[in-house]
């Protein structure tokens, strides 16, 4: 029976519900001027938000609904990583917003209901929350791309985002159902139970692989990417921030739920899938992310490249392999953070700052501005001593530790590839001189901007020292 | 009287389903097209769980169908919506016309 | 004998110092050069304070610092070093102030963000010699490209782009495969501390492929043929002490991986496989040194004779094994060991006050085309005269340093094989024309121009630098015996470790 | 008694004296440089008379011991130390004395020269190198003295370096002599395999040892150790010693200072691998083998580089290639294991050769720096001492009975006749026919410097320097000054007198003791010492020897050719031709050379760099940098933008996944 405790278990999300609907509502009554006020509301409801996710946090998992809701350490970390993260994008992306007269309510309250989805996606405990949560995710994250009505581009991307999407989530849904019929129930336990004793389990294989393929168009993983970069290039840039970071996190929830907590025992099938699909995003995304020119492009291929390194991780079904794809997950969205988040602050009216030559000589006019962007960089690279080093360490040595040595090299081979492209982003901020004319390449003067931007630069260099207990919270999240 | 087989269901949906893909990547002509598509999709997928609930005597299946016609007309706004906006920039809602970003 | 961290603060106190100096900012650079100097200058005191609480009598790791890191995967925060390591530390800290007394005026634009790259490279590189755990290794391994990358590219020559690029990539492509065998080797003992995988039993076939993956990483690093070629295009871009770093210590990182990895670790495929790498050692004497006969750019000529150096320590390295397990000759194995690490030193005096030198003439006439250039004797007699000596501590001439470390492995690689030292020998007559030929174009002769006829003499600082790298390569040439000390038991113990086989 | 102290001070003062002159420039001035210099050799040369005499007569023991630790590792310890015994002392004493003389005579010389004060720090520096190589007491500082040497020889040859002629021998010089240290250090990597120590003491006390020890170098053909041994270090006195086939660096160093000449290329350094031989006699001792190739070589390089010389137009060639031709001789004396022979006539070379080579110099310096004989003659009447000093050397150097190079060479000449190992025939007739070339280029060297008619023209206000017409002069020959000709004379004196009381010790009296070391199956002075009743009986016999009468064969021919009938020597060369364009051509072997190392390094080099280097490791690599990014390109296109293509992709990886698990994962 469904007690009180079940509403508090899942406070955060209703929380959550509540205040995206007040925002909504706030943002009515404000004149466009005073717009700042529902940014700042914002920020405000999120952080209480994080606050309720990691004070409410039982030690032990708890669930609600019978089941329909999950709240565990994993879920606390992908939630708190989200709120982060969206916070980040509201800190980044008002400038741009307001130069571009997109600073608009609708924004935030999307986004928050965008989140809100994330959030009750990982903590799903039947494939009903499952859908739900994933579609509450989607939905606002489709009209958040065509958020700039004029620009010619974002329609496209709404419209190659969502027409992809819907077909990706439909043919989950088609999975979904088969393994319904296979198992008769659609609550995840209750599926790895049944996995032993079902007849069918033909069936239950394939409604697998139409799961894996939903969960590899999330990551936005080869052959499932080719919306990506499109909608990277076509989105808003503080968009594509919350896209490339989000969902990502969100996938890893969604792969666990269903890959582990349901169809566990069907580990040998999907794993080799995820490492063969691992092997191809890895070949691709580096590759042609070489021949890219618009940056946000390149980095779309690049974060398709990434999705190979977590499918590294995931392809060893293991505490220790999850914990590092998740530790993987985590680092990305906040390496992803900083490297859009400069270009935000470059941005200007009329300038996006898209194009990599836009970068030329930003040594000279903001240094620091070139030094953060050089330490994403690199970080993304995976060299030394940066957060992304630590990060590919732990998904290269769950391969191996996985027995997938193979995939391992598969993967450094590719991250040689893909180091130049990363480092042609540097050279022609250091090497190069300014494009006379060009937009004056002076960052934004917001402070709160400026301070977000460097803390997260400078955490991409310090975590080098505070990924051990980070990995240990990761691995704990996995009850390792 | 013979009772109707659940395989006749599942694969009625499959084929369903099936059209419902082809009709996304045959059809270069009109966006709306994609979006009855979708729809058909999952429509697909409903007959596939309303045929497995009853023949699991499970009501769950049928419930998530709910779930499922309502996420639909949402998704189904959304896309509407978003094919407005491409006839207000391009005037024309053409699949065919739709290659700005690419490579 | 203290028990504070003086390696971590070693390590840690120039990247300390890059801050400050990159705090002052461009306006002042002044200001920073004097920050920089004040720091490499403690670091040195600091690291010769290292020296005297190192106890060379036992040998073995001391100074030892250990603090958690990665609990996760048994990786944690362990420093230590033994004489070879001291030794090596002494060499850069040493190295770095004659580079930063080097760069003073020659460097003028964005001068902070030099000095920062410069200090964050001595930083890294103590880091390298000073860690026990591989995976601390291999991040400082890695992250001494970032620095490096900056000084290249940054103040770099006409092709710096195509330079740094090739030098990045080609060593990351080395090292990367060095990280899966370090990871597989974590597979194998649950742990990524140095002392237990010296002790863990490993089969032929893992050590073989470990090896060759350990293999590509140092031997792109030091460089051994065939995969040398990055060296040349980064010294010639980089600027002069851009160049010294890379010769005088980066090359060692490699080598020193070997004696880290490679020769401890896998003794078994180490010896199954030295008949290779001797081969490339003694093909890099050689055959490097005919191609830098014929170079007309003098960087060229000195960075493919600092690969014909480095082929004398991976071979005094290797031919360890012939002597001290097929031929039962410890000493004369310990005798190849210890040429081959001070050897590793000397060529970092040597190779560092060559490209000082090269240096110097670039600043006065912003060429290294050899035809550029001759009659310093007579235009800057002083600056002739250095040339001169480090031409001959090139060359292997006793009471140089670079005759001490070739000489012992020389003798030693006799005994292992005559064919080995007739081989290791020719380098007599090579390096010997090599050096010598640049040196009559450039130091005899006459004055090909104006402009060379009217170079002025080297001034007071340029002097001192130059002055200190003689003092450093003749001392270690006379009186060779207190480094030998320093390293002697380290070097047996190692040789001892070697002895047994890791097999059944 | 010899202390370390004295023995250290002996050794570092030329140092000190080097780095004061060299180092100090305003401070210390031409005439300090110089100074010091005098005085820091002049000291060691005293103290090394202390030493001789104290281990000749005051009965001191022979000295063995380190300075200090250069090397250690394990239980090998190789220290920087001094062995003095007879052996030494007498090398101590050459060297000392004729590097004194040179050095005052560079005085004058050098006068106004600017290198001035480098010259003398070189010098000095050279005399240090090599009291290091004299007083070694091991192999490496042997080694250390041997390249330092080459060090200082190959920056006096240089010393003009403005010259490319100049730098150029200076670089050949340096490399041949590498040639031969490649060899050396082989020797020494040898020895090290075979004694486990680089100790002399040990080493010969152990030398018994190698008999019948072999190495198998070349798999199945084991070698004599001891031979292998000998012959590599042999390499090293080829190289040092200008033996043939590494020769050909002597005759170019002659573009140093005459004084260098004298010094390094005549008196000391080239003797340097005569005294390793001899040092290493007890290892020779082990090995017939290489005695004999020594012998063979030694006698080659003292008939044919002899021949040479007669050819030779430059004053300071014809000497040098007389050089070769000496030291030949001394090789070939220790070839027959007549070590002490070799020592002997090296003792009496240094003094004569010295002398002539500075006659030469003074000669140089009074024809303002001409040096072909073809524009000289009729000297002897404008400088008198030196003709007359000359003519002593010459006499010395064709062994003229009486004269110290008679007792030398005549014994030397002997001492072959009695061997009897492989070669000595050979050898036997090699120094026979040497002599009548010796005389043969000596006299034709002084008749066509001193005597005849003057062939140049003084013209007066012709400006003077290198630059000049040949056979013009500004200025009229005349005699050096006192500080050149003083060294002449007292060069002249022991090149006179020396042999005479010096052969019955040295050669017969078992003088070196336990320094020299010789099997008595091939002491071929002891068998000679039957025959020997001191120097006066042995001038009387010699008329009546055979060398005598070839040498006086050589002096008529040498007098009628170049004094009564000069065309004849032309008409000679065009009748035999080809002969005379072999010698004059050096038989080609500088020209072989060249074109096989030098040229043929450039060619490889350049092959190897732009060929294998640029070509193909290069090209690896940058080729699969191309690739990649050409892929790229091409990858990318499958990013049509058509959202069709995308879903059909989305469709056929799902499709492929199933086919997947159908073909593999079914169960």
């Amino acid at each position: 029976m469904i007690t009180i405790n079940d509403l508090l278990v899942m406070l955060p999300e209703l929380y959550l519900t509540a205040a995206a609907c007040l925002v909504l509502l706030f943002d009515v009554f404000i004149r466009d001027e005073q717009r700042d006020a529902t940014h700042w509301v914002a920020i405000i409801v999120m952080l209480v938000g994080i606050f309720l996710v990691i004070h409410g946090q039982p030690d032990m998992t708890v669930t609600a609904f019978g089941g329909m809701f999950v709240r565990d350490h994993m879920a606390e970390i992908l939630k708190v990583t989200v709120l982060i993260a969206t916070i980040l994008m509201f800190v980044i992306a008002r400038p741009w917003l307001r130069d571009r007269k997109l600073f608009i309510g609708e924004f935030y309250s999307l986004s928050m209901f965008s989140v809100l989805g994330v959030m009750l996606l990982v903590s799903a405990g039947n494939l009903i929350t499952v859908y739900l949560g994933l579609e509450l995710f989607a939905l606002p994250a489709y009209a958040l791309v065509a958020l700039n009505r004029e620009s010619k581009l974002s329609f496209e991307a709404a419209i190659k985002f969502f027409v992809l999407g819907s077909l990706a989530s439909g043919l989950m849904l088609f999975g979904m159902s088969l393994i319904y019929g296979a198992t008769g129930t659609l609550d995840l336990h209750g599926i790895f139970a049944a996995v032993g004793t079902t007849t069918h389990l033909h069936l239950l294989q394939f409604g697998l692989v139409f799961l894996v393929v939903g969960i590899g168009f999330e990551f936005g993983a080869v052959p499932f990417h080719m919306w990506l970069p499109d909608v990277y290039e076509g989105a808003p840039t503080p968009i594509a921030m919350y896209i490339s970071a989000v969902p990502k996190l969100a996938a890893i929830g969604l792969a666990y739920r269903l890959l582990e907590v349901g169809l566990g025992p069907l580990a040998g099938d999907w794993r080799m899938m995820l490492a063969i699909m691992a092997a191809l995003s890895l070949v691709v995304g580096n590759v042609v992310a070489i021949a890219q020119k618009n940056f946000k492009r390149m980095l779309a291929y690049s974060t398709i490249s990434h999705m190979g390194f977590v499918f590294l991780g995931l392809s060893n079904p293991t505490p220790e392999g999850y914990a590092s794809a998740l530790f993987y997950a985590v680092c990305f969205a906040l390496m992803e953070t900083v490297a859009f988040g400069v270009i935000l602050a470059l941005a200007r009216k009329g300038f996006e700052c898209e194009m990599i030559d836009d970068l030329k000589g930003l040594n000279r006019r903001s240094p620091w501005f070139a030094g953060m962007m050089a330490i994403a960089m690199f970080s993304l690279a995976g060299i030394p001593p940066l957060w992304g080093f630590m990060a590919k360490v732990l998904v290269l040595k769950a391969a191996i530790d996985g027995g997938m040595l193979w995939l391992a090299i598969v993967a450094i081979i590719c991250s040689i590839i893909g180091l130049f492209y990363y480092l042609r982003v540097i050279w022609v901020m250091y090497f190069e001189q300014p494009v006379e004319g060009a937009g004056a390449l002076e960052a934004k003067p917001d402070l709160a901007l400026r301070g977000v931007l460097s803390i997260n630069a400078l955490g991409l260099v310090a975590m080098i020292f505070f990924s051990g207990p980070l990995f240990a919270w990761c691995q704990a999240a996995f009850g390792a | 009287m013979i009772a109707i087989p659940l395989s006749w269901y599942i694969v009625f949906a499959t084929v369903l389903f099936c059209i419902a893909i082809a009709g996304i990547f045959i059809n270069r002509k009109n966006v709306i097209v994609l979006l009855m598509c979708i729809e058909l999709m999952l429509l697909a997928v409903n007959t596939n769980f309303v045929a497995f609930s009853r023949y699991l005597h499970d009501p769950a299946g049928q419930v998530f169908v709910f779930f499922i016609l309502t996420v639909a007309a949402a998704e189904s706004a959304i896309g509407l919506a978003i094919v407005v906006l491409m006839f207000r920039n391009r005037r024309t809602i053409n699949v065919d016309e739709i290659d700005t970003l690419r490579y | 004998m203290s028990n504070w961290p003086i390696l971590s603060v070693l390590i840690w106190l120039p990247c300390a110092g890059a801050i400050l100096v990159l705090l002052a900012g461009n306006a002042r650079p002044r200001l920073a050069r004097w920050l920089t100097m004040a720091f490499t200058v403690i670091t040195f005191a600091l690291s010769l304070v290292m020296l005297s609480e190192y106890q060379a009598g036992p040998g073995g790791f001391q100074l030892q610092e250990m603090a958690r890191w990665i609990p996760g995967i048994n990786s944690s925060y362990h420093l230590g070093v033994d004489g070879i390591a001291v030794a090596l530390i002494v060499l850069t800290t040493f190295t770095s102030i004659l580079v930063i007394g080097g760069a003073w005026q020659v460097i003028k634009d964005k001068v902070h963000q030099y000095m920062a790259a410069m200090l964050v490279l001595e930083g890294l590189l103590i880091g390298v010699f000073a860690v026990m755990d591989a995976l601390l290794f291999y991040l400082f391994f890695e992250a001494i490209l970032i620095p490096m990358f900056f000084l290249i590219g940054v103040w770099g020559g006409p092709r710096r782009v195509y330079a740094t690029l090739k030098f990045f990539i080609y060593t990351f492509f080395g090292s990367i495969f060095f990280l899966i065998g370090l990871l597989y080797l974590y597979h194998k003992a649950g742990t990524f501390d140095l002392p237990t995988l010296w002790a863990l039993p490993l089969t032929f076939k893992e050590q073989a492929w470990l090896f060759f993956s350990f293999l590509i990483a140092f031997a792109i690093k030091t460089p051994m043929v065939p995969v040398h070629t990055w060296l040349p295009d980064a010294h010639v871009e980089a600027p002069t002490g851009g160049s010294v770093i890379l010769a005088a210590i980066m090359l060692k990182v490699g080598t020193y991986g070997f004696i880290r990895f490679s020769l401890p670790i896998l003794p078994d495929a180490s010896e199954y496989f030295a008949w290779l790498v001797i081969v490339l050692s003694l093909i890099a004497i050689i055959y490097i040194g005919y191609v830098a006969l014929v170079q007309p750019d003098m960087k060229k000529l000195v960075a493919y004779s600092s690969i014909a150096h480095m082929g004398f320590v991976t071979l005094g390295l290797f031919i360890v094994y012939m002597l001290a397990r097929q031929q039962h000759d410890v000493q004369m194995a310990e005798l190849g060991v210890q040429g081959a690490v001070v050897q590793m030193i000397s060529h970092g005096f040597v190779s560092g006050a060559l490209f000082t030198c090269i240096g110097v003439m670039y600043d006065r006439l912003h060429t290294r085309e050899i035809a550029a250039y001759g009659g310093l004797a007579k235009v800057m007699p002083w600056f002739a005269a250095f040339w001169v000596l480090f031409a001959m501590a090139n060359c292997g001439l006793p009471f140089t340093s670079g005759f001490v470390g070739e000489f012992m492995v020389i003798l030693s690689s006799f005994t292992a094989n005559p064919w080995i030292a007739l081989f290791a020998a020719y380098s007599l007559i090579i390096g010997a024309g090599y050096t010598l030929y640049l040196i009559k174009r450039i130091v005899w002769g006459t004055t090909p121009t104006k402009e060379a006829a009217a170079m002025p003499e080297i001034n007071t600082r340029e002097g001192l630098v130059l002055g200190a790298f003689a003092v450093a390569v003749l001392a270690m040439g006379v009186y060779p015996w207190p480094l030998m000390h320093l390293m002697d038991s380290s070097v047996s113990q190692l040789v001892t470790h070697l002895l047994t086989s890791k097999l059944g | 008694m010899i202390s370390q102290t004295l023995l250290v001070v002996l050794a570092a003062a030329p140092l000190v004296g080097a780095l004061i002159a060299g180092l100090g420039r305003k401070q210390v001035g031409r005439a300090g440089a110089a100074a010091i210099a005098i005085i820091s050799v002049a000291l060691s040369f005293a103290l090394s008379c202390v030493v001789f005499y104290q281990l000749v007569w005051g009965g001191a023991p022979v000295f063995d011991g380190n300075v200090y630790t250069w090397l250690e590792v394990g239980k090998l310890t190789i220290g920087i130390g001094f062995l003095v015994d007879r052996l030494t002392a007498i090398m101590l004493v050459t060297v000392t004395f004729v590097s004194l003389m040179v050095h005052i005579y560079t005085i004058g010389y050098m006068r106004d020269d600017p290198g001035f004060q480098r010259f003398f720090a070189y010098i000095a520096l050279f005399t240090f190198s090599m009291l290091m190589l004299v007083l070694a007491n091991n192999f490496l500082q042997l080694f250390v003295g041997w390249e330092l040497v080459g060090l200082v020889s190959y920056l006096l040859i240089g010393f003009w370096f403005e010259r490319p002629t100049a730098s150029a021998a200076a670089l050949k010089a340096f490399i041949v002599n590498r040639v031969g240290d490649f060899g050396f250090i082989l020797g020494i990597a040898a020895v090290l395999y075979a004694f486990h120590t680089l100790d002399y003491s040990t080493v010969f006390a152990n030398a018994d040892s190698l008999s019948g020890r072999t190495i198998e170098v070349v798999g199945g053909h084991p070698w004599s150790l001891a031979t292998l041994i000998c012959l590599l270090l042999f390499v090293g006195a080829c190289g040092k010693s200008a033996q043939v086939p590494l020769h050909v660096w002597l005759p170019d160093s002659m573009e140093g200072p005459t004084p260098i000449s004298a010094l390094i290329h005549a008196a000391t350094m080239v003797t340097a691998g005569i005294f390793m031989v001899a040092r290493m006699s007890p290892l020779y001792e082990m090995s017939t083998t290489a005695l004999s190739v020594v012998l063979i070589v030694g006698a080659t390089t003292a008939f044919f580089m002899g021949l040479v010389g007669i050819v030779q137009n430059d004053i300071k060639r014809v000497i040098a290639y007389s050089t070769l031709s000496q030291l030949g001789y001394m090789v070939v004396a220790l070839g027959v294991s007549a070590y002490a022979a070799g020592i002997f006539h090296l003792m009496t070379h240094a003094f004569f050769k010295a002398l002539l080579f500075l006659g030469a110099g003074s000669v140089i310096v009074a024809m303002h720096h001409e040096q072909d004989m073809r524009y000289m003659g009729g000297l002897r009447k404008r400088m008198p001492i030196t003709w007359i000093t000359m003519w002593i050397g010459s006499l010395a150097l064709v062994a003229t009975p009486g004269f110290s190079g008679f007792y030398s060479k005549d014994q030397i000449i002997e001492a072959v006749g009695e061997s009897h190992i492989f070669g000595a025939t050979y050898a036997y007739w090699c120094v026979l026919l040497g002599v009548f070339v010796t005389s043969l280029y000596s006299f034709r060297l002084l008749y066509m410097t001193f005597h005849g008619k003057e062939r140049f023209k003084v013209v007066h206000g012709a400006h003077d320097s290198h630059d000049h017409h040949q056979g013009m002069l500004a200025h009229a020959p005349k005699e050096s000054p006192w500080v050149i000709t003083v060294p002449l004379v007292l060069l002249a004196i022991p090149s006179v007198v020396i042999g005479w009381f010096t052969i019955k010790p040295l050669l017969y009296g078992g003088w070196f003791g336990d320094s020299i070391k010789v099997l008595p199956a091939h002491d071929v002075l002891a068998a000679m010492a039957h025959e020997f009743h001191g120097p006066w009986a042995m001038f009387l016999h010699s008329f009546i020897s055979a060398p005598f009468w070839i040498a006086v064969a050589g002096f008529a021919v040498a007098t009628y050719v170049y004094l009564f009938n000069p065309a004849l020597a032309d008409r000679a060369a065009r009748m035999f031709l080809p002969v005379f364009k072999m010698l004059t051509r050096k038989y080609w072997v500088d020209e072989v050379y060249y074109n096989l190392f030098a040229r043929g390094g450039i060619k490889l080099g350049r092959l190897f760099w732009k060929g294998t280097d640029v070509g193909v490791f290069d090209g690896a690599v940058n080729g699969a940098a191309f690739v990649t990014e050409r892929s790229s390109r091409v990858l990318r296109r499958l990013q049509t933008g058509f959202l069709y293509h995308y879903a059909f992709v989305m469709i056929v990886g799902l499709v492929l996944l199933l086919g997947g698990l159908w073909y593999w994962g079914l169960r």
